[in-house]
Order: C-alpha cells, then sequence, then structure tokens
C-alpha cells in the first residue's frame, strides 16, 4: 500500500523498502525456487504461506496500486474488452485486464503467474468469482478453503472445526504438494508468535486517535499502517520491526500535541473527528484526503482497517493454538460480519473516539461493503445522536469519482458540523 | 423484378427506400426521410409513403410486399417486419459489399453488428439502457451551443485541443458542455470532446461484438463527419482491426435491408402459392 | 374459457398478488401456522414443510410495486430485488411471516439477512449458509449440522420437533415436485407453442406461495390441460435463457421475447424448483439424505463454487444440446455480480462450443422492453431467415 | 439604502434576492442560467434591483395615498409597460444578431429570401407586442428565450415555406443568434424604462395631475436612489465559478435548509427539486442542517426531465401541470431517465395512450424518486416544505401531497409561490450574517 512519498517518518520510508523487496523477491520467485502463492487480504493465511516458504501476491493489492498509479482505467477497460459487465467489482476487473496486458505490477516488474491460488475466501463472493476466473487463466492448482458467514454475529464451534477440518486436510496437503515441503508446526507457530507482537502494535497505534488531537488518520493514513500486517509480513521480523518503529513516531507525536501528517503536510488545527465506513477510493485519494485536509477533518476510526483482520475488538494471534487461531482469524474480519455487529462497531467508534460525525464511502464496486450502508448510517444515527454523512465513489474506477459532487456533499457536512459546533458552544 | 417497399420507423425519423430487384440483386429506386419528432407518426407515415412513392413514379399496386423494421407496429399497410439489426445488416452489405459489420447509431441506440457477406447477423452489442451519448444528445447540445446539425461535423473536425467530457449521463454531460462553455472552452474542442466520448463508446461495442474488417457505419449518425472522425481515431490509436466508413445513404440502412428481405419473402410465398 | 386459460389466470393473480392472500388464507385456516419466507435460489423447503409451516418463496416485487422506501435503503448500483423486498417489509406486505431464510447466494442477499434482523427483530431470520466444499467430512458435517440447527429452530418455533418420519414425507412431496416440474419443462421442449413459457413461468411462481400438495395438483392439471388445447406452430427460434435465477424479468418481458420469435425451451428462472436432478429420498437418515443430495447433485450456478476446473459451462452446453436450442439468451439482473461475473466464463465456454448467443441486463421493473424486443427479434429472425439457406 | 444579496446560481434558472437592512424581502430577480455564469449572474442581481426599486417606490408614501383600488393597477401597468420596453430593447437586439448571422457562408443562397423571412416575422412578433404585455396577454415564461424564441419559431414556419426557404436553417440562425443576445448584460438602466412606462401606467388611472406628478416625481427619486450591497453571497451548481471570494459562497444544502426556515419556521422537512438535482435536507428548529440526501449522478426525475417533455409535446414547462392534473388513470412509468422520456412519450401516444394519462403518470414516477430520497434522508417530519422549481408545478405538488399522506400520514405541506427563491434566499441570509459580522469587526 505505498503511495508516491506521503510522509517523510523512518517507518514509511522501512514500509517503502519492505515492498520493494518483496517484489524483487517475487521477479526472482522462481528462479529462487520459491513458489508464488495468489490470495486475497480479508481471511489471508500469511503465516501458513510462509511456513512453506511461499511467496504471497495479493491481486486486490495490485489493483489499487494500479488505481492509484492511474492505471486502472486502462485495466478496466481492457477487462471489460473481454466480456466484463460494467456493473461487477472493478477490482476483479482491474486485476483481470493487468493480467491480460501482461501482469506488470505496481514496481514496474512482471508479477510470476502462480503455482497456487489460494481462495480463501472471506466476506465476499466475488473473491470466490475472481478465482475461477484466474483460474480460467492458468493452469495451476487451487486451494479452497471456504469461510462460513456469522450471519447470526457469532463463530459457532461448527464453523471453526469446518475451517480448521479444510485447513487440515485441503488446504495444507495442497501446501505440501505444491512446495514439496513437509508441514512444520514449529514454524507456524513461531510465525504466530510474531504475528502476536505486531499486532500488539498495530492496536496501540490505531487507538491513539482516542488522544486529542489525533496523530493519526486512521483512515488516509490508516491504509498505510495496515499494509505490512495485511499483506506480505504478517509474521515477520521486518513487520515487527516496522510496527515498533510506528509505534514510537506516533507516540511522540502525541506527546507533543502535534496531528496526522498528510501529503499537504501536517494537520495544524483539529476541526473535526470523524468515524468511516467504507473502502477508499484509489484513483483520486490524495484529491479525496485534500478534501478533508482543508477543512480539518481528521479520520480517527475506520472500517477498511479492519477488512485484514479486527484486531481492536481483541482477536491475537496464538501461537498456542495455531488451527484454530487461523481459522477465527479468517473467520473474524470485518466484511464478515453481520450488519447488526458492524452497526455496534461503528456505533461504538463513534463513542470511543469523540467523533464528532461519521462518513459512509459508499463504494460501487464492493456489494459486500456497501449493501445495506444505508440502514447502518440510519442505526448509527439513531444510536449516536449525531449525523451522518454519504459519499458514492468507487475503488479503482475513475469514471465513478465525480470530484466536484462529493465535494459538494462534504461540503455541506462540514458546514452543517461547524454551525452545530457554534450553537452547541 | 420483384418492386418492394422497405419502412423504418425510426423514433426521430421515418426513413423509406423502394427497392426493385430479388434478394440478391437490384437496385433503390428512391429514398426518402422525413422527422418524425415533435409530429404524429401515424399520421406522418402514409404522407410520406405516398411521397416516396411518387418521387419513384409508381403508384401503390406497384409495390408488391411492404416490409417495416423499427417501430413497425405503426405501419398498418405492413406485410412483413424484420428486427432492425437484421435490416441494417442486409441494407449495410448493400451499401458497402465488402463490409462485414456495421456500426448503426441512431436517436437513442448505438449497435455495432457483425455479420457475413451475405448480411447475416453473426453477433451484436447494443448500448444499455441508459441513453448516455446519443444522437438526441448531439442534437441537444447542436442547439444549445447554436450550431447546425450539418455544421457539428466540420466543427468537430477543426477541432485543436478536445475537452474530455467524462460524465456518463447526458443530461449532466449537458450542464458540464454549458461548464465548458463558461470557462472560454472553443465550440470546436466541447464538439470533439463529446465525439470522442461517445466514439469510445462506440468503438468499445464494435470490440465487444469482435467485428473486424470494414465496418459501415448505419444511421443518422454516420451523417456527422466529427463523430466519424473520432472513431477513426481511437480505432488507429488503439490499433484495432476495423476500418469505420460511411456512406452517403447510411441513414437508409435500415429501411434499404428491409426492402430487399420484403424481396426475398415474396420469393418464398410466391414459391410457395405456386407449389399449392 | 379454456381449462388452460381458468389455471393461468388462477396463478397470475396468486403472482400479482403482493399482499400474498393465499398465504394468509392458508395460515389463518388453522391456529398456530406458521409461514417461513425464503429468498431466490435454494433452501431446504423439505424441513420447513415437515415442521408443519408454508414456505413462501420471496422473488422482490416485480413491476407493479411502486418503490418508495425501499430506495432509501440501496444505492443506485445494487439490483433492483433487495429494495423491492425490504419495500414489501415497510409496507407490511410481509408481516404475516414468522421467519424468513436468506440462502447463500451472493453479498446482497448476506447483508439483507442482516438488514431484516435490524428492522424486523419480531422474526427468526436464518443465513442458510451451504457449504462450497463438498467433501462428505468436510462440507457435508457442516451442513449437516446447520440443518439440524434449522430442524431445531423451526421445531422450536412450531412447538413441537420436527420427526425424521415428517422430514422423509416432505421429502417424498418435493420430489414429486420436481418430477412434475421437469415434466412441464421437457412439455415445453417437445411442443413450445402448447407449453409456452409465460405460462410455464407462472405455473412455477404459483409454486412458491402454494403449500406443495396444492402445488402438485395444479402442475398436473396444467400438464393435462395444456396438451388439449389447439395452438399453432410459429416459425421460432428455440433458445435458452440463462442468467435469471434470483430476481425475475417482469412477466412483460417474458412475453416480449415469445412475441419476438423465441420459444424459450429451457431457462434457469426459480431453481428452487428444479436444484436436483434426482428424486432426493433414500434410505436412512433424512437429513443426510438432504446433504448428500445437495453436495452430489446441486445443479451448476453461479452461487455455487465449481471445484473443478475447465467444467464451466458444460451443463449449459448439455442443456442447448438436449434441448435441440438454437441458441442462448443471456439475461442477467442489472449490478447482479454472481450472473455478470459467471458471464464470460460461460460465453467463452458455448463460443467454443459454435452456440450462438446473445446477451442483455434487466431490471424487475424494467419498462423499456424495445431494446430486448430488438435484440431477441434479431437473434430470431436470423434464424428464420438463414435456416433455409 | 443598504442591503445585502444572496444568489442562487441553479442549473437551469439563477435567482438573486435583495434584503433590506432589517432582513426583509426587497426584491427578487430571476433569469435562465446560460453558458455565461457571469452573465446570469449579473442579469439575475439587476432583475432583483429592479424589482427592488419597484417594491421601494410601492411603499413610498405618495403612492400610498393613492386609492387602495387604484394601486395595483398602476403598478401592474407601470410594471408591464417596464418588462415591454425591456422586451423591445432584446428584440432588437436579436434581430440585430440574427441579420448579422446571415451574412455567413451557409446563407449564401438563400440570403435574400431568408432576410424577407426575418423582417416580416419580427414585424408580427413586435406587432404582438402590446398584446403580450397588456393585463390579459398570455406570457409563457418570463425569460426572453422563452418569450421571443418559441413564437419566432412559430411565426417563421410557415413564413420559410412560402419563401422556400428551409426551416432548419432558420432554426439554427436562431439558435446561434440568441446565444449571444443572452450572453451579455443588457444595457438598461431602470430610469430609461421605467419612465416611459409610467405614462401607461397612469393613463389608466383616474388620477390628478397633481398627483400623477407627485407619482412622477417619487419614481424619479427611487429611481436615482443608490442601492449599496453591503455583501453577496452566492450558491447553487454553479457556485464555485462565482466571481465572489470563498468565503461568500454557500453550499446550497445550507441554504435551502435557512431559506425554508425563514420562509416557514416551523419546517422541519425540506425537499427542493431543481433542474438537475433533487434534495432531500433535515433541518432543525433553528434553520440548521441535520441531514441531508441528493440524487446520485443521474439526473433522471428532475426539473429538466420535464423540460424535454414540455420541449416533446411543444407546450411550456407550466402547462405540464395543468395537463396532468386532468388525468383520469395515470399510466405507470417506470423510466424516468430524462433522456428517454421523448421516445418513451412517443411510444405511449403511438400505443394510444392519452396524453393527460401520460403526464399523469410521468409526474408520478418523478415524485417517487423524490420519495425515496426523502425516506434515505430520514423520513418526512412535520411541517414540510416543497421548494425549487418543480414545486411551481402543481400536478407535483398533488403527487406529492398523494403520495406523503399514503406513506407518512397527516403533514402539513408547506409552498411558497417564492418558493424557486429558497436558496437564494438562504445566501441572502448568510451575506446578512456575515455583513453583520462584519460590522462587529469595524
Ligand atoms: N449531419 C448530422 N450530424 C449529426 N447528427 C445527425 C446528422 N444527421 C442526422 N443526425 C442525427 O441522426 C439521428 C437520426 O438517425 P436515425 O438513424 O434515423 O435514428 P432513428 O432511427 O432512431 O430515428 C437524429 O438524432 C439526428 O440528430
Ligand atoms: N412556472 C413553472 N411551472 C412549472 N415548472 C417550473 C416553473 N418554473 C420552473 N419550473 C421547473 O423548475 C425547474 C428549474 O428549477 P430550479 O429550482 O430553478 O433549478 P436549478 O436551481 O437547478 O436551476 C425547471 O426545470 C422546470 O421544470
Ligand atoms: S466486492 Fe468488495 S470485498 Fe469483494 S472483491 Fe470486490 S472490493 Fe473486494
Ligand atoms: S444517467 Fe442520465 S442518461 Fe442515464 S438514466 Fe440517468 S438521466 Fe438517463
Ligand atoms: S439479483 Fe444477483 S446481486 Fe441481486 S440479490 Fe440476486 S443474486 Fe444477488
Amino acid at each position: 500500500m505505498t503511495a508516491p512519498s506521503v510522509h517523510k517518518e523512518p517507518s514509511m520510508a522501512r514500509q517503502k523498502e519492505m515492498i520493494s523487496q518483496h517484489f524483487k523477491k517475487l521477479t526472482t520467485a522462481h528462479e529462487s525456487g520459491k513458489k508464488v502463492v495468489y490470495t486475497f487480504v480479508p481471511g489471508n493465511l500469511t503465516e501458513l504461506m510462509l511456513s512453506f516458504d511461499c511467496l504471497p501476491v495479493h491481486p486486490e493489492i495490485n489493483a489499487l496500486q494500479s488505481g492509484m498509479r492511474k492505471k486502472s482505467a486502462g485495466y478496466i477497460a481492457e477487462a471489460e474488452r473481454h466480456g466484463h459487465s460494467e456493473d461487477v467489482c472493478t477490482y476483479v476487473k482491474c486485476d483481470i485486464g493487468m493480467l491480460k496486458k501482461g501482469n506488470i505490477g505496481p514496481t514496474g516488474e512482471h508479477i510470476p503467474p502462480p503455482d497456487l491460488l489460494l481462495l480463501s475466501y472471506t466476506g465476499c463472493f466475488t473473491f470466490m468469482k475472481w478465482f475461477e476466473l484466474l483460474r480460467e487463466e492458468y493452469d495451476c492448482p487451487v486451494a479452497m478453503l471456504h469461510v462460513p458467514y456469522q450471519g447470526d454475529g457469532e463463530i459457532t464451534d461448527d464453523m471453526r472445526e469446518y475451517v480448521i477440518r479444510q485447513l487440515r486436510e485441503d488446504v495444507i496437503p495442497k501446501f505440501e504438494e505444491v512446495t514439496g515441503q513437509a508441514f512444520d508446526i514449529d514454524r507456524l507457530k513461531d510465525l504466530l508468535a510474531s504475528s502476536a507482537r505486531a499486532e500488539d502494535d498495530l492496536v496501540t497505534v490505531l487507538e491513539s486517535a482516542k488522544h486529542r488531537p489525533s496523530p493519526i488518520d486512521a483512515y488516509f493514513g490508516g491504509v498505510y499502517y495496515i499494509g505490512p500486517i495485511f499483506t506480505a509480513f504478517r509474521g515477520t521480523r521486518e513487520a515487527e520491526a516496522y510496527y515498533r518503529e510506528l509505534r514510537e513516531e506516533v507516540q511522540e507525536r502525541m506527546r507533543v500535541g502535534a496531528g496526522p501528517i498528510t501529503p499537504e503536510g501536517p494537520l495544524e488545527k483539529e476541526r473535526f473527528r470523524l468515524v468511516v465506513e467504507g473502502p477508499p477510493n484509489w484513483t483520486h485519494f490524495r484529491e479525496f484526503w485534500r478534501m478533508f485536509h482543508e477543512e480539518g477533518a481528521v479520520v480517527v476510526a475506520s472500517t477498511y482497517t479492519k477488512v485484514g483482520g479486527v484486531y481492536d475488538r481483541g482477536f491475537r494471534h496464538d501461537p498456542d493454538r495455531p488451527f484454530e487461531t487461523l481459522a477465527e482469524y479468517c473467520l473474524g474480519c470485518y466484511t464478515n460480519l453481520n450488519l447488526p455487529t458492524r452497526t455496534d462497531m461503528i456505533s461504538k467508534y463513534v463513542e470511543d473516539y469523540s467523533a464528532d460525525g461519521f462518513l459512509i464511502n459508499s463504494i460501487k464496486s464492493c456489494n459486500s461493503f456497501s449493501a445495506g450502508q444505508l440502514l447502518i448510517l440510519r442505526e448509527v444515527e439513531e444510536r449516536t445522536g449525531i449525523p451522518g454523512a454519504f459519499v458514492e465513489t468507487d475503488l479503482v474506477d475513475p469514471r465513478y469519482f465525480s470530484a466536484s459532487n462529493v465535494k459538494n456533499r462534504l461540503e455541506s457536512y462540514f458546514q452543517m458540523l461547524a454551525q452545530k459546533q457554534v450553537q452547541a458552544s | 423484378m420483384t418492386v418492394t417497399a422497405g419502412l423504418d420507423v425510426g423514433s426521430s425519423t421515418l426513413k423509406i427506400a423502394i427497392w426493385d430487384g430479388d434478394a440478391q440483386e437490384g437496385e433503390v429506386l428512391t429514398t426518402h426521410a422525413e422527422r418524425l419528432r415533435r409530429r404524429d407518426v401515424k399520421a406522418v407515415i402514409p404522407g410520406a409513403y405516398q411521397a416516396a412513392l411518387a418521387s419513384a413514379g409508381l403508384g401503390e399496386d406497384d409495390v408488391e410486399y411492404i416490409a417495416t423494421t423499427g417501430e413497425g407496429d405503426l405501419v398498418e399497410f405492413r406485410r412483413g417486419h424484420f428486427y432492425s439489426m437484421t435490416a441494417h445488416a442486409r441494407g449495410g452489405v448493400h451499401l458497402v459489399p465488402e463490409a462485414r459489420a456495421v456500426l448503426d447509431v441512431g436517436a437513442l441506440h448505438g449497435k455495432a453488428i457483425k455479420m457475413d457477406g451475405r448480411g447475416k447477423v453473426l453477433t451484436y452489442r447494443m448500448t444499455s439502457q441508459c441513453a448516455s451519448g446519443s444522437g438526441q444528445f448531439v442534437e441537444n447540445i447542436s442547439r444549445y451551443l447554436g450550431v447546425a446539425l450539418d455544421e457539428v461535423g466540420p466543427l468537430s473536425r477543426s477541432a485543436d485541443d478536445p475537452e474530455t467530457c467524462s460524465n456518463i449521463c447526458a443530461v449532466l454531460a449537458e450542464t458540464d458542455v454549458i461548464n465548458m462553455v463558461s470557462r472560454g472552452i472553443s465550440i470546436p474542442n466541447i464538439l470533439k470532446g463529446i465525439h470522442l466520448s461517445m466514439a469510445g463508446r462506440l468503438v468499445k461495442l464494435l470490440k465487444a461484438s469482435r467485428s473486424d474488417g470494414i465496418v459501415v457505419m448505419t444511421g443518422g449518425l454516420a451523417q456527422d463527419d466529427g463523430l466519424v472522425a473520432a472513431i477513426s481515431e481511437i480505432v488507429q490509436d488503439q490499433e484495432l482491426p476495423f476500418e469505420v466508413r460511411p456512406h452517403p445513404q447510411s441513414i437508409h440502412a435500415g429501411a434499404i435491408g428491409a426492402a430487399i428481405f420484403g424481396a426475398f419473402r415474396h420469393e418464398v410465398l410466391a414459391a410457395r402459392t405456386a407449389r399449392a | 374459457m379454456s381449462r388452460v386459460a381458468d389455471i393461468v389466470t388462477t396463478c397470475e393473480e396468486l403472482y400479482e398478488d403482493l399482499e400474498f392472500s393465499a398465504c394468509r388464507a392458508w395460515k389463518e385456516e388453522a391456529p398456530g401456522r406458521h409461514a417461513i419466507g425464503y429468498l431466490p435460489m435454494w433452501v431446504p423447503r423439505e424441513i420447513i414443510h415437515a415442521a408443519g409451516m408454508l414456505p413462501v418463496g420471496i422473488l422482490g416485487g416485480g413491476d407493479k410495486l411502486e418503490i418508495i422506501r425501499g430506495d432509501a435503503f440501496f444505492q443506485s448500483y445494487i439490483c433492483h430485488l433487495p429494495r423491492s423486498v425490504i419495500e414489501l417489509v415497510l409496507k407490511g406486505n410481509l408481516d404475516f411471516l414468522d421467519g424468513c431464510l436468506f440462502p447463500s447466494i451472493c453479498d446482497i442477499v448476506r447483508n439483507l439477512s442482516g438488514m431484516w434482523q435490524l428492522l424486523r427483530p419480531d422474526t427468526y431470520v436464518r443465513y442458510v449458509d451451504v457449504p462450497q466444499n463438498f467433501e462428505p467430512d468436510r462440507g457435508g458435517r457442516f451442513f449437516r449440522t446447520e440443518l439440524r440447527k434449522l430442524i431445531d429452530d423451526l421445531g422450536g418455533i412450531a412447538g413441537r420437533p420436527v420427526t425424521d418420519d415428517a422430514l422423509k414425507h416432505s421429502i417424498e412431496l418435493y420430489d414429486e415436485n420436481r418430477r412434475l416440474i421437469r415434466e412441464l419443462y421437457d412439455r415445453r421442449s417437445a411442443v413450445p407453442w402448447l407449453v409456452p413459457t409465460s405460462e410455464v413461468y407462472l405455473v412455477q411462481r404459483a409454486g412458491m406461495v402454494l403449500p406443495v400438495e396444492a402445488h402438485n395438483d395444479l402442475v398436473r392439471e396444467y400438464l393435462a390441460a395444456a396438451e388439449m388445447d389447439d395452438r399453432p406452430e410459429r416459425d421460432n427460434s428455440r433458445v435458452v435463457v440463462s442468467g435469471a435465477f434470483c430476481e425475475q424479468p417482469p412477466l412483460d418481458l417474458i412475453r416480449t421475447l415469445e412475441r419476438a420469435g423465441c420459444y424459450v425451451v429451457d431457462d434457469d428462472f426459480m431453481l428452487v424448483n428444479r436444484w436436483f436432478a434426482q428424486d432426493v429420498a433414500r434410505p436412512g437418515d433424512p437429513v443426510d439424505a438432504l446433504v448428500t443430495a445437495f453436495l452430489e447433485q446441486g445443479i451448476a450456478n453461479p452461487a455455487r463454487y465449481e471445484p473443478h476446473a475447465g467444467t464451466k459451462g458444460q451443463d449449459l452446453i448439455e442443456c442447448v444440446r438436449r434441448r435441440d436450442a438454437d441458441g442462448i439468451i443471456f439475461a442477467a439482473p442489472s449490478f447482479c455480480d454472481p450472473a455478470l461475473l459467471e458471464r464470460p466464463m460461460l460465453q467463452k465456454a458455448v463460443e467454443a462450443a459454435g452456440i450462438p448467443s446473445t446477451a442483455f441486463k434487466y431490471s424487475e421493473n424494467t419498462g423499456q422492453l424495445q431494446p430486448i424486443r430488438e435484440q431477441a427479434g434479431t437473434f430470431s429472425d436470423s434464424v428464420k431467415l438463414w435456416s433455409s439457406v | 439604502m443598504r442591503g445585502v444579496i444572496g444568489i442562487d446560481l441553479g442549473s437551469t434558472t439563477t435567482k438573486a434576492i435583495v434584503l433590506d437592512e432589517d432582513g426583509r424581502v426587497l426584491g427578487r430577480g430571476i433569469t435562465n442560467s446560460r453558458s455565461n455564469y457571469d452573465v446570469a449572474c449579473a442579469v439575475a442581481r439587476n432583475e432583483a434591483l429592479i424589482d427592488s426599486r419597484f417594491n421601494l417606490f410601492r411603499s413610498r408614501a405618495a403612492f400610498e395615498s393613492v386609492a387602495a383600488g387604484a394601486r395595483d393597477g398602476i403598478m401592474q401597468r407601470l410594471e408591464l409597460g417596464f418588462r415591454r420596453e425591456q422586451y423591445s430593447g432584446q428584440l432588437d437586439d436579436l434581430q440585430a444578431a440574427c441579420t448579422e448571422h446571415l451574412t455567413g457562408p451557409r446563407f449564401s443562397k438563400v440570403r435574400d429570401a431568408a432576410q424577407g423571412v426575418l423582417e416580416s416575422s419580427f414585424a408580427t412578433l413586435r406587432s404582438e407586442t402590446r398584446a403580450l404585455f397588456s393585463e390579459t396577454g398570455a406570457r409563457r415564461s418570463n425569460f426572453f428565450r422563452d418569450l421571443a424564441g418559441s413564437r419566432l419559431l412559430e411565426i417563421m414556419e410557415p413564413c420559410c415555406r412560402e419563401r422556400s426557404v428551409p426551416f432548419d436553417l432558420m432554426m439554427g440562425l436562431y439558435d446561434k443568434s440568441i446565444i449571444g443576445v443572452e450572453n451579455h448584460v443588457p444595457e438598461v438602466t431602470f430610469e430609461s424604462n421605467v419612465m416611459c412606462a409610467m405614462g401607461d401606467a397612469l393613463e389608466g388611472g383616474s388620477l390628478d395631475d397633481i398627483r400623477s406628478a407627485a407619482l412622477r416625481a417619487q419614481l424619479e427619486d427611487v429611481a436615482r436612489e443608490t442601492l449599496t450591497e453591503a455583501c453577496v453571497v452566492g450558491t447553487g451548481y454553479g457556485r464555485a465559478r462565482l466571481p465572489f471570494p470563498r468565503e461568500n459562497i454557500r453550499s446550497e444544502i445550507l441554504c435551502h435548509g435557512l431559506g425554508a426556515h425563514a420562509m416557514f419556521p416551523e419546517t422541519r422537512t425540506v425537499l427542493d427539486i431543481g433542474g438537475q438535482d433533487t434534495k432531500a435536507i433535515q433541518v432543525d428548529a433553528d434553520g440548521i442542517v441535520e441531514s441531508f440526501q441528493m440524487n446520485d449522478r443521474c439526473a433522471a426525475g428532475c426539473g429538466r426531465y420535464l423540460g424535454y417533455i414540455a420541449d416533446e409535446m411543444n407546450m411550456g414547462v407550466q402547462d405540464l401541470g395543468p395537463m396532468a392534473l386532468r388525468a383520469k388513470t395515470p399510466v405507470k412509468i417506470n423510466s424516468t431517465c430524462t433522456v428517454f422520456a421523448g421516445a418513451e412519450l412517443r411510444d405511449r401516444l403511438a400505443i394510444g395512450q392519452r396524453r393527460e394519462d401520460i403526464l399523469g403518470g410521468l409526474h408520478r414516477a418523478m415524485i417517487l424518486r423524490a420519495m425515496s430520497l426523502l425516506a434515505r434522508s430520514g423520513g418526512i417530519r412535520d411541517e414540510f416544505t416543497f421548494t425549487g422549481g418543480v414545486a411551481n408545478n402543481e400536478a407535483a405538488v398533488k403527487a406529492l401531497e398523494c403520495l406523503v399522506q399514503e406513506n407518512y400520514g397527516e403533514r402539513h405541506l408547506n409552498i411558497s409561490p417564492d418558493s424557486i427563491y429558497t436558496g437564494a434566499l438562504g445566501a441572502a441570509l448568510f451575506a446578512r450574517r456575515h455583513a453583520e459580522g462584519e460590522k462587529e469587526v469595524a
């Protein structure tokens, strides 16, 4: 999740370096004998993959990077040319388009084809179709992990057992077959222990936003903070080091009472504290962020930063229960939560983080997030007594970002919050 | 030889062709077009048909088969009906025999039709329910800009720095255009921008229908050489395997196709009667 | 009026009745009766029936329902079905339901289950998560516990446990229903002018609101009556419709296809009626019978993971061959991710098999049928004009 | 005299409101938004200032002393006379522009004949001026484009046939010329036109010479009075292009909320249907916006939709409502896509449906879309205010009343005849606050 040099903190540089190293390894994977596994962020089994020395590739991350680098429009057009509908998730089309155009990744290097498609499909049906589509393109094995949905808002023993059985009987044997390595449970445990340490630091960083002024932006800035832990690095020493450094930087800003650093420079005065639901738009990421910066709005909590794990509600990878913990991790990702749970969570964020408002960025592509958001909006308004705002954009299809439209709504919303503040004082 | 008539009842224009020949060969005796907008369609049709007959020097009884396409239900004196893509494909092949695809752009919809050398439809693609970027749209914009319809093409071709018009909705795009004028963007650049965005959509249809080779453009917008030029530019830029060509009679392709198929059905029916 | 016309009128009345009077009447016939709704695709109706309850198919609001509050819950880029369901909920048309089952079909229906929980906290809500892993000791085991849970829950609502015998009996009734629907489809394919699709459709729809026993009688009667009718055969093409498994096209759209010269000889409307190509009933535990049928014979559809590479579209091709169809019409609801993501794979397969196809999108309240008529008409024209050449 | 001004630069119309120092509405002005936003603003503002002077005059003592029964007549004739002068001037401009465009190469073959068409058409048009601006004249709209344009085309069509000039050519000529005329600010002063009109205005009345002279003097006085603008605040679709500093620009949502509150203080829900957007706004007891929803990137079902329909039927927008009210069994319309509207209309007319019933259905379909937006913003609370240009449409209002009743029960519905100015009023109120704020600082 890198973008053009946004902040100058050392942690940022470290993250960049980590990512560029990863892509270098990918390019040379086949010479170095490493296996390449394509998989998704929500419910990713990074520790398991790393325990088999596999290199993960995340198609969503590639797609969002393409969006940030203004390549997505061309990729989407390419996919639509191959018969994909205008209506469907643009991550999929962006990925398919990139593939059709030679699979050149975000760093300009060629991404090797997968040795294994690890379809751990959490929280969204599109993932399943996505890998069925990829399977048509690549002649490679697929490991399918069906993660049931928390329809009643809880993880039952049956769900956990179902996932564990699939891990043991389908996923791990597939890995052993593809890599030729035997499964090593101690390695997995080590990796899980490391994950937990980084997760502790991440939670500290995210919760620092409870402070006034908030030292971080938990949405625009947040997407950088979650980068390593949601992708290839969870369970690695690099990730641990990154999160330690990040935590220290944030704590330092908090100590001196500084606000978050944004591409437009540090936020001088915190005027509005917001909670945001929904993924960001990547094609106009900076422009979107600027609209907040200009108004002194800082995001103190967001749900998007929970798609690859809801750590702030207590979940940690647990080396003592390796299979259970992986199953619970997959089952617990944000989009696998039912709507009532999501509503509770957002309401609680509004209260815990003393937010002045909350915003839903509704993404055309993503039914998993978007279907029902208007009810969430209503419910949260009712429960917290705080007015919400609603904007519509897309992930990586620039056609669906209307800057004037979004700005109009945001401006009106902020002016309304300002009036309320005046009235209150 | 058989004399047949084809009536293409469009949403903005009525087109009539009189055909003299059989299902394979023959000639168009006359064509006639009549504006339908803001007029009572059912009342316009008979008069226009009479006018077409008169200009061909024929009487009603000389015509052996009257075929319709488009909103054929409105023609009470029709004998048979063919769907518009069927008719346009056949008409397109008649106009440009080497064409293997048709791009039909009328007042409301754009259609890409891939066909074989006999005008048999193989595949097709049509614009969706949303009228973004249609002939109607060009008409509205041109009125707004104070440009006559036949000036649109030449102006658009004189553009030097086309302003992209990103809006998918024709209505909002209209406001965009107003906005552009107020920002001092020149009329040619605005028109070209619109043409490019429409052309993008149309080229997409062509690609989706996997058309290649010569594509004959039919329908009213084939007369808009600005649009044709924009399509060609995109085709060149993207190095696509087709070439789009208009024909002076393009707007009548549907009517001609219907008339030719009318001749075909007439033969079939005549043969059937002879057998009986 | 002919017998067929009578039956069809009855079905059409049921279809248009958004108040679900037939279901309400069924409930009122005896005290303590319960009705359980379900959304499109597949749910184990046998279990609802075995609990002594009426399964009620909620297939959206069609084109007659005015959406006033439903739109307040869904953005414009979400398909139409959930907004009409919510509209029905808020207008009270579904207040007779004691519960609702949400099949695992897509993110929209999935999230709708949560919305229902928030809007109708008084009712039973179950998200029916079906396994995408078809191994008996993984998916099968999970599914068994899911079904058992549903059985317990419904037994609790009914106030008496659901017995295995009751379940066996229900499975037999539904097996009979599936046989009859298969026969209906076979007859249509054989003599489409006598068994037009608009009628087949309506007869199937009646099964969404009638008790299975009554529906079985109805299908039987229709089949007998249709054969007696004297309707002319037309020079039409034969097509298979694919993609319309969830949100339903308006009846006028189906009629438009027929009017434009297409006989629909197979389709994927209301898959719940045809999910299993063979009988489910087998000796032993009836829940096991359902689980086994689900794992082994479920019909291929976009909501079901295809575990084997290279088999996408084969069922569809096989269907075209079996029905001697001239081509395929891919008709999907706008913004329907499962149908639209599946479509390119299917198109690739059918194209490779040399089967012509055409595609369009609709929504349950599509009013502009002209483009659809043009496309279907062109399709049938090309069969009509060129088949002899 | 000091005042503040609010300008609402909408996608279809531009509205201006002048408030006096006590916050009372002094004058209103409206014009169609054209491609030149600066001109649209200038024209709306001039119109509002003209209206202000009329109102000032009305409140002058000399005028108040005229017998109550005669006052309205005088004012009406005065304004009509003024409008007539203004219109005549614009007609001259239009004819000049047409004549100039006639020199283009497109007319080389038919120049003389076309010149003839122009001259005779304009002569006819001029001859109708008096009747048009009489007390009983039927004016389709107050915008020059609508007043002169459609009539000119009507007159020209037979004229073209007679002289064998293609009508399309002349239509193009008109389109081109009217844009030029619209895009410069007419150089009329209040004084020059109004003094001409005063003669007429007094003629019909039964005033003695002394009173007449006193009125004239007062009018001259009002005409000369300087109006200072303490502050101008802009809002509306085109606000980003307004020639104002950023702090003088407010979002249209806030302006509509505040404007509706000022008109009807008990308002809690506001529905605004303008040319290309629809807004549902909830306000609190102080007119502060609590939540709002706007239509997304599709312009279906907004005012412009009616514009297309009116155009297709060759009627004025204001005639649609009355016709729709005559619907017996409104047809059900699903697509409110603005662009398809015309086609759908033609289809339905072709299958024999009645115009009234189609229009009835169209209005209902349009309000249905608004209903869902309202539902999305939090429903309809008491009192409910309907604003924006479409609130002028009786059929839209009736459909709304009916749907509100069906879905929310009894609600008090406010509609002001000046509802189209709601946004401008809100902007003016913000301007007033701004001006007061400045005073405190100074
Ligand atoms: N020279 C031209 N430039 C641009 N558009 C044109 C021109 N001539 C005709 N048209 C457009 O063509 C359309 C009519 O095309 P046609 O194929 O007859 O449509 P339909 O069949 O829907 O009536 C009208 O919208 C008209 O504006
Ligand atoms: N007198 C009237 N009768 C009926 N409709 C009207 C009238 N005046 C304006 N309208 C409608 O109002 C719309 C313009 O509304 P307005 O609020 O001015 O829009 P905007 O603020 O977007 O410019 C027009 O499109 C028209 O449909
Ligand atoms: S629908 Fe949403 S969760 Fe699913 S793949 Fe697309 S962006 Fe990801
Ligand atoms: S976006 Fe525009 S063109 Fe498309 S349906 Fe809406 S109003 Fe019509
Ligand atoms: S129509 Fe498609 S997207 Fe909509 S609920 Fe049904 S399956 Fe889901």
